[in-house]
């Protein structure tokens, strides 16, 4: 089980907060991303591309049956930090039922973290593009399940 | 600008009431206006219509830049990049709100209000103007509000219409059936005339606009430093303004768009940032604003045109606009009583902070140069509207405008050079 | 750039011959190199390809313009107008002696490369190709002189051709002749490179392009802050370049264009300044430049740009040239040294001061941003070159780009730098 | 005989030294303006209109027979300010051969004058627009008489 797996978001704000210095935390990003989950070659394709971020990002969710469904996230990049930052977006998303997924804010989430202040506008951009993503496929999965 | 009480025709400078607005205290943040003339005299600076004076938090501002954390943007992981990136989107996010847009990505930097409103002649324009479109213009339009279009028409096969002016120079709305027709794509209107002062209603013209189904676009170079706008409110699908008009640095400007608009034209400039990907074979772009922002920004003078919006809302449209007008009713009222002076343009209800006239027998120029001898500096000429000249049956004007640091003082002095200038052209008592 | 002596690969900042370039006098000259970054680290700008660092002279002339006699330009008479017309005209003249043209008024004033290469692409390109025609370029372009040409060619029914590149990334100009054929009107060319550094012989293409009755255009936007150009003896046609990489101000740009060409093309923008006439049945041209200059010109910015070719014709281009050298050389022997590290592009005789890198198993975006921990700026990307990293075969590169204010000391830190980077990315040593 | 008929050039030049200061010389140059010799209205055609001036100049000129032959100008602007710069440029080159008119450097005349200082470069254009102009009848007149 990878570092991120095992964790929950309330714990991973304690961590951020516990290192306290964004070098600290940008090298715990570092750790983050080299134990993310990794993506199949074949899974790297144009329409699990997430548009925005600056290096390639692909992600795929896997819906696990149940009611309400949970939804399971992987994504990779090919730039370590941005893994870590995924691994943030997994331990914030993965697991969850699409309802709880919708009501998240994740800019608060980031601001606890003090993420926004360490990243440029457009890995910022990068990151969302990543929540609207997920956002849409958990509405994708709820339109599924009332849908049966 | 309704809703003012009547005014005195004869106020004097010590019983005017300066509204909300402590026009000395303004003064003391534009640096040039303390600077003395040769020979001592004082500047009065009566042209902000063709580009405004920069309070020092503007000037500051783009040092600031350069000094402490310049780089290009949108290009960077680095803390500069980093720190320039989040100042062009506070400019962004300030202009949004200043034209009460839906989101700050429909806010596109350009270089100027020529450029924006090109932008959208050439990459609305030609994607979607066909043979028989089109384009409702009026003759009080600035050429860089005329020119592109008659060029996008002439080369899509479309027609540029004119709606005609009323006598005092104001949009005849009541014969804008004869002029909008089922093939009128583009209306594209001035907010504020540069020469005339004349404000048009755009909220109106874009209900009329949208009721037959064509685009509205507004040149807001002249009103939007003067007085409040809404694009959301007004339904306003395309806005263009400059930034060295409304206190901002010279070299950057804006194009507000509809987002669905900006996604459905082409790009106007090519080359890095606009795009998504390029290859050997073609490329696809970006999507707005990026797609709209070829190469490297202005980028000093975008985030200083952020400092520029926030120096100007501290001091509020509603004081800006009560100060503007009693200037203008001012002026109206004295020049009204220099011998040969007609002012061009409707009365002051209608206006904006613009006197245009002529004197007969004076020529504009010689006017111009003269007033200059005083420390009066105001323009001449055409002012980029031949047509409107043409309408207005001479072939210049001189144009006193005014910004929030003028005072009625300075329309004393205004008075007294046109006096010196018509006694020096021996022109009689 | 040749003739230099072969340089010991082994040198060592103490041991650095600095030539005539006296670097600490003029790092003083940029306030910005003075800041301590946070935890106190000193700056280390590597990334002057992307926007170069301004010196005080030119941050205090945008700042002598707004304080002392800012007004729009080429519109009034009083003092301010007359003023920075006379400024302007002075800016026109050092960029004709800085690029050896033959009069001022071939020399016009853009918001930057990008633009001046749209421009001619536009009011050049859309007059004069015909279907079948032939635009020559090739990979190792930036996107600004891609994209536009790709767009004007789809328009106009002509193609693009891209001559190839030799293994170590220049220009194989011993395939010109299966490239340029009788139907190429336009070969389209940086003078270097902006990621491999390549300086391109210039003189030579011109010779090769006019040969066959085709028009040159040099992208000098890299090249023009580092070493001579001479457009008259190189017998350029077009050459765009951007204030803000030769140490001026952000929002200025030049496009110089023979007198002849000039007055044959169709102006770009339309709008105020670049009329003749305007009716509202049509309009006719101002003459060049102002038949270019549509609109409010980049005032403040234009001016301070003259004050950049000031300082660097100051320092003087055979320094430049030969300290930027000596830095790529260190540079190039000291990366070399770096495991796993590749530079891409030519040895650093065929190049200017700008060395692009990969490091195996290393993501560029990851080494800039953790070099960037260690106050070293270098950027990471594409640099707007996709067509050229496609055949580098690397989705990215980290690029350090060195200006006149770069010292041998702050080659060490790019190589700890990257050793830090290696280290957080666990790379073997 | 008005004021610019009966000077020449050197007189010119000594009456501004004489003036000195920029208004009053601007005020001479009003009253050279208004004295002179006005161009009748069917004489200001596009054919007479010279470029480059921000107010309209008309300039026509008239041969005096003789070998060589001497060339007159009469010009006029709708500014009185313009009309005095006229009046400088004529008192410059009327009643001259086109030999003499082709060796005059006018940047030195106007330099000594001291109106590059006072005038706009607008305003310089449009004396340069004046002066190309004359230059170009000059050289017409030249062909004309060796040809005849
Ligand atoms: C070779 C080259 N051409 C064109 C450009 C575009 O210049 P600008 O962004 O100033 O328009 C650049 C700068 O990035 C460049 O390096
Ligand atoms: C009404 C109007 N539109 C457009 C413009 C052009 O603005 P800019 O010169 O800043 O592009 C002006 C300014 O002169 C103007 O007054």
């Amino acid at each position: 089980m990878s570092l991120s797996e095992s964790m929950n978001i309330e714990q991973l704000i304690q961590e951020f907060e516990d290192l306290g210095d964004w070098d600290d935390q940008c090298d715990y990003l570092i750790d983050l991303g080299r134990e993310l989950p990794k993506l199949p070659d074949h899974a790297k394709t144009e329409e699990h591309r997430v548009r925005g971020c600056q290096s390639n990002v692909w992600l795929v969710s896997e819906v696990k049956a149940g009611s309400p469904p949970r939804l399971e996230f992987i994504a990779n990049s090919d730039a370590i930090i941005v893994n870590g930052l995924i691994a943030v977006v997994t331990i914030l998303y993965s697991g969850r039922t699409p309802q709880e997924i919708l009501e998240i804010d994740p800019r608060q989430v980031f601001a606890r973290l003090g993420l926004e202040r360490h990243l440029s506008s457009q890995r910022r951009n990068g990151l969302f593009g990543m929540v609207e993503r997920i956002r849409h496929l958990a509405n994708e999965a709820a339109a599924n399940s009332t849908a049966k | 600008m309704n809703g003012q009480p009547p005014m005195d025709q004869n106020i004097k400078p010590g019983t005017f009431d300066p509204g909300q607005l402590d026009v000395e205290r303004i003064r003391r943040e534009f640096p040039i206006l303390h600077r003395p003339l040769p020979k001592g005299l004082p500047l009065v600076f009566l042209d902000s219509a063709a580009s405004a004076q920069k309070p020092h938090s503007v000037i500051d501002r783009e040092r600031e830049v350069y000094e402490n954390f310049y780089a290009n943007a949108y290009r960077g992981v680095y803390q500069f990049g980093a720190r320039v990136d989040e100042e062009l989107e506070g400019t962004r996010a300030r202009v949004q709100q200043l034209i009460g847009a839906e989101e700050p990505d429909e806010v596109i930097f350009t270089s100027g209000t020529t450029m924006s409103i090109n932008l959208v002649a050439t990459a609305w324009g030609r994607r979607f103007l066909k043979t028989g479109d089109e384009i409702l213009l009026n003759p009080m339009e600035h050429h860089a509000n005329l020119v592109p279009w008659q060029r996008v028409a002439g080369d899509c096969g479309a027609a540029c219409r004119y709606l005609p002016l009323t006598a005092d120079g104001r949009l005849d709305l009541s014969r804008w059936d004869e002029y909008f027709s089922p093939r009128t794509r583009m209306v594209a209107v001035t907010g504020m005339s540069n020469v005339l002062g004349t404000i048009n209603p755009i909220r109106e013209i874009a209900q009329r606009a949208h009721a037959g189904g064509a685009v509205l676009l507004l040149d807001g170079a002249q009103s939007i430093p003067h007085s409040p706008t809404n694009v959301r409110e007004w339904n306003v699908d395309f806005l263009a303004f400059s930034g060295h008009k409304i206190y901002g640095p010279s070299g950057v400007g804006v194009l507000y768009g509809r987002r669905d608009l900006l996604e459905a034209m082409d790009p106007f400039l090519g080359g890095g940032h606009m795009i998504d990907r390029v290859t050997l074979e073609g490329s696809t772009w970006a999507q707005p604003p990026a797609k709209f922002e070829a190469g490297t920004l202005p980028i000093a003078q975008a985030i200083a045109l952020g400092t520029a919006i926030d120096f100007v809302q501290g001091i509020g449209f509603d004081a800006i606009e009560r100060h503007e007008q009693l200037l203008l009713r001012y002026a109206h009222a004295e020049l009204s009583k220099i011998r040969g002076l007609r002012i061009h343009g409707p009365s002051p209800e209608h206006k904006g902070g613009i006197v245009s006239f002529t004197i007969q027998d004076a020529h504009p120029e010689d006017l111009a140069q003269l007033m200059d001898r005083r420390g009066v500096f105001v323009r001449h000429g055409h002012h980029c509207t031949m047509p409107l000249h043409e309408w207005l049956g001479v072939s210049a004007t001189v144009r006193a405008s005014f910004g929030i640091y003028n005072t009625p003082a300075e329309v004393d002095s205004l008075v007294s050079a046109i006096q010196f200038a018509r006694q020096k052209l021996r022109l009689p008592e």
